[in-house]
């Protein structure tokens, strides 16, 4: 059971990737990222029970809390006006 | 691709995928590592670096064939060279003859520490350390040498009240990370000092901590941010982690000891060894936050400036 | 007692990875950035949950739950968070929704003159 | 069988993928992380030697007779950090120049300078 969600999530993680490659606009990119972040969460903590140790899910809480920061980093610095003035450009 | 911001949120994604693949390969502390550095970080680093140098990649102009060649010649030698080396998951391989063993069964007598890989960093391998620590206070203070800019007071008025009206858009935002900071400190302050049971250490609880500094730094703006954590504290913290590693190694000489010998510390070697690990762990902590809230501080503090220029000329 | 668990356990894994699914075909199908972050929302809050909650009931030590305890609590505070985030950050950079066509021509006619 | 290899064979790839990117491509942040890249590829080396067949993590615990090797696991696990560092030295470099030059692709930085000449 835990195998079969273990392979779910690598699907899922899969479809993320493509919807980061594809992503028409920035804020695609930045919500496939962040899709995928929370699902590496869901994998580390399955892989330490499919592996039979699961005292190791400190790393699960560090990625929670490290996809946030950089969520919120990457929404600070595409708000300058780098990123204003070429968005523009595009149109 | 030729937008360089595509490029960077896909390297973040191999940053986290690298990270799951360490996990499963049995390397906790390395995953760990991985989990706060290679996601978040650098990823937030080399956004700074493009809002600063632009955006988009001009297209290559000659034809990369020779260096498709060279890389394919390359490539092929080297799969060359895998054909003798040992299979993936063999127990006879070479590397796990020499020295692994001896770590393996004795590192609970010698050092008494559960996690063997902290027993090695900290321990048998602590001058390697040492010398890694150093690198890393090195970049910072290249970094330093390269960004920082004198700042006139005046300009610190008017960030201060460019942030206050962006305060008021973020509200939510503030009120989580209000929540969370405290939060994130405390778990780094855990993984610092449970680096012995599990996985976990100085480097690690220093990058998160760094992190959570961030953080702050991000939501609340560059000016409080210099308010709490005053810029030449910070240059003096990382100076300090350095010097608490290296004057416990003095202090082993001093006992007639060779440097960096835990056992001169106490009169039980064991609990010496406990002593000197917890301190080279804090040294080796105090040194990375330092050196990643240093190397934020000046990319950011460079590109606040810029904006500032920019939006003066306009 | 053991098998309760182990049945119920394996019911919340399979609903979790059901929803995943679904919000994995709901980022690659839907048309536009806000319903893709409706189907992105969905697997944050409710998939997170219900795989974690499978996981807690898979083990009976009581510091293993609690980490998982911590790590359900982290997911449903900070995945809003960034959701209203990145939301209200489209929204800012005046990135439109795109809208059923024959319904909304005119009301888009009229909003942008 | 010679299949058994195939984990150096995805070492090389990356490796190859992140030589190209620096020697191909012009600019210079794409050129980081390229080199990031290839440091990854070092690192899966690293630790995928250090895998043994049914070993669990080195973290020692009652009624586990066979670990994984420690070694490379503390020798990446430092070389993480020491590459953030580095990599954060080269995109100030890459800042500086933007500077200095008003652009960071390599071929107008070298115009630039032959014009100085």
């Amino acid at each position: 059971m835990l195998i079969a969600a273990t392979i779910a999530i690598l699907v899922v993680m899969i479809m993320a990737i493509i919807r980061a490659v594809m992503g028409p606009t920035l804020y695609d990119r930045i919500l496939a990222v962040n899709m995928f972040g929370t699902k590496t969460v869901l994998l580390i903590s399955l892989l330490g029970f499919v592996m039979g140790r699961p005292e190791f899910l400190d790393i699960a809480i560090v990625y929670a809390l490290i996809n946030f920061i950089s969520v919120i980093g990457v929404l600070h610095y595409s708000d300058s006006s780098i990123f204003k003035r070429s968005n523009e450009h595009e149109k | 691709m030729k937008d360089l911001f595509a490029v960077i949120m896909l390297s973040g994604i191999y940053g986290l995928l690298s990270a799951s693949f360490f996990v499963a390969m049995d390397a906790v502390d390395v995953a760990f590592t991985e989990a706060s550095v290679g996601a978040g970080i650098s990823t937030l680093l080399m956004l700074v670096a493009i809002t600063m140098t632009g955006r988009t990649e001009h297209p290559v102009r000659h034809k990369p064939v020779l260096a498709l060649a060279v890389v394919i010649v390359t490539g092929s030698l080297l799969i060359y060279g895998t054909l003798d080396m040992p299979y993936f998951g063999s127990a006879q391989a070479p590397v796990h003859q020499h020295v692994a063993p001896r770590y393996i069964n004795d590192s609970m007598q010698e050092v008494g520490v559960p996690n063997i890989v902290t027993s090695v960093l900290a321990s048998y391998r602590g001058f390697d350390t040492f010398g890694e620590v150093v690198v890393i206070f090195t970049a910072g203070m290249g970094v330093l040498a390269l960004l920082s800019v004198v700042r006139r007071p005046r300009d610190v008025d008017d960030v201060a009240s460019l942030n206050k009206s962006m305060h008021e858009e973020h509200l939510i935002l503030r009120i989580v990370a209000k929540i969370l900071i405290p939060f994130i400190l405390l778990f780094a302050l855990y993984v610092q000092f449970h680096g012995d049971y599990g996985p976990g250490g100085g480097f690690q609880a220093g990058v998160i901590f760094a992190a959570a500094i961030i953080l702050y730094t991000m939501i609340f703006g560059m000016s409080t941010a210099r308010r709490v954590i005053n810029q030449s504290l910070i240059q003096l913290f990382a100076a300090i982690g350095v010097l608490v590693y290296g004057s416990v190694g003095v202090i082993s000489l001093l006992d007639g000891k060779h440097f960096l010998d835990y056992s001169a510390l106490s009169a039980d070697p064991v609990a010496g060894q406990h002593l000197g690990i917890l301190l080279i762990e804090l040294g080796v902590g105090i040194t990375v936050a330092s050196v990643m809230i240093i190397i934020f501080f000046n990319f950011a503090g460079r590109q606040n400036d810029q904006q500032n220029k920019e939006n003066n000329e306009s | 007692m053991d098998s309760v668990l182990n049945i119920s356990s394996t019911v919340f894994l399979l609903i979790g990875s059901f929803l995943c699914i679904s919000g994995g075909v709901g980022i690659l199908r839907f048309p536009d950035f806000y319903t893709r972050m409706h189907a992105v929302g969905v697997t944050e809050t409710l998939a997170t949950a219900m795989i974690l909650i499978g996981l807690m009931l898979q083990n009976p030590d009581a510091i293993v739950i609690l980490k998982l305890m911590i790590i359900l609590l982290m997911a449903l505070f900070v995945s809003p968070t960034a959701s209203h985030a990145l939301a209200s950050a489209a929204v800012h950079n005046n990135l439109k929704p795109v809208l059923d066509k024959n319904k909304n021509k005119e009301s888009v006619n009229s909003s942008n003159p | 069988m010679i299949l058994g290899l195939y984990n150096y064979w995805i070492v090389v790839v990356l490796m190859m993928i992140g030589f190209y990117i620096v020697i191909a491509h012009g600019n210079l942040i794409k050129k980081i992380v390229g080199l990031s890249i290839f440091q990854t590829s070092v690192f899966i080396f690293y630790i995928s030697m250090a895998k043994v067949d049914s070993g669990t993590a080195p973290i020692l615990a009652e009624g586990i007779k066979q670990y994984s090797n420690p070694l490379p696991h503390v020798l990446i696990l430092t070389a993480i950090v020491v590459g953030i560092a580095t990599t954060a030295l080269g995109l100030a470099l890459a800042v500086r120049i933007k500077e200095a030059y008003g652009s960071i692709e390599e071929e107008e930085i070298q115009e630039k300078d032959n014009l100085d000449c």
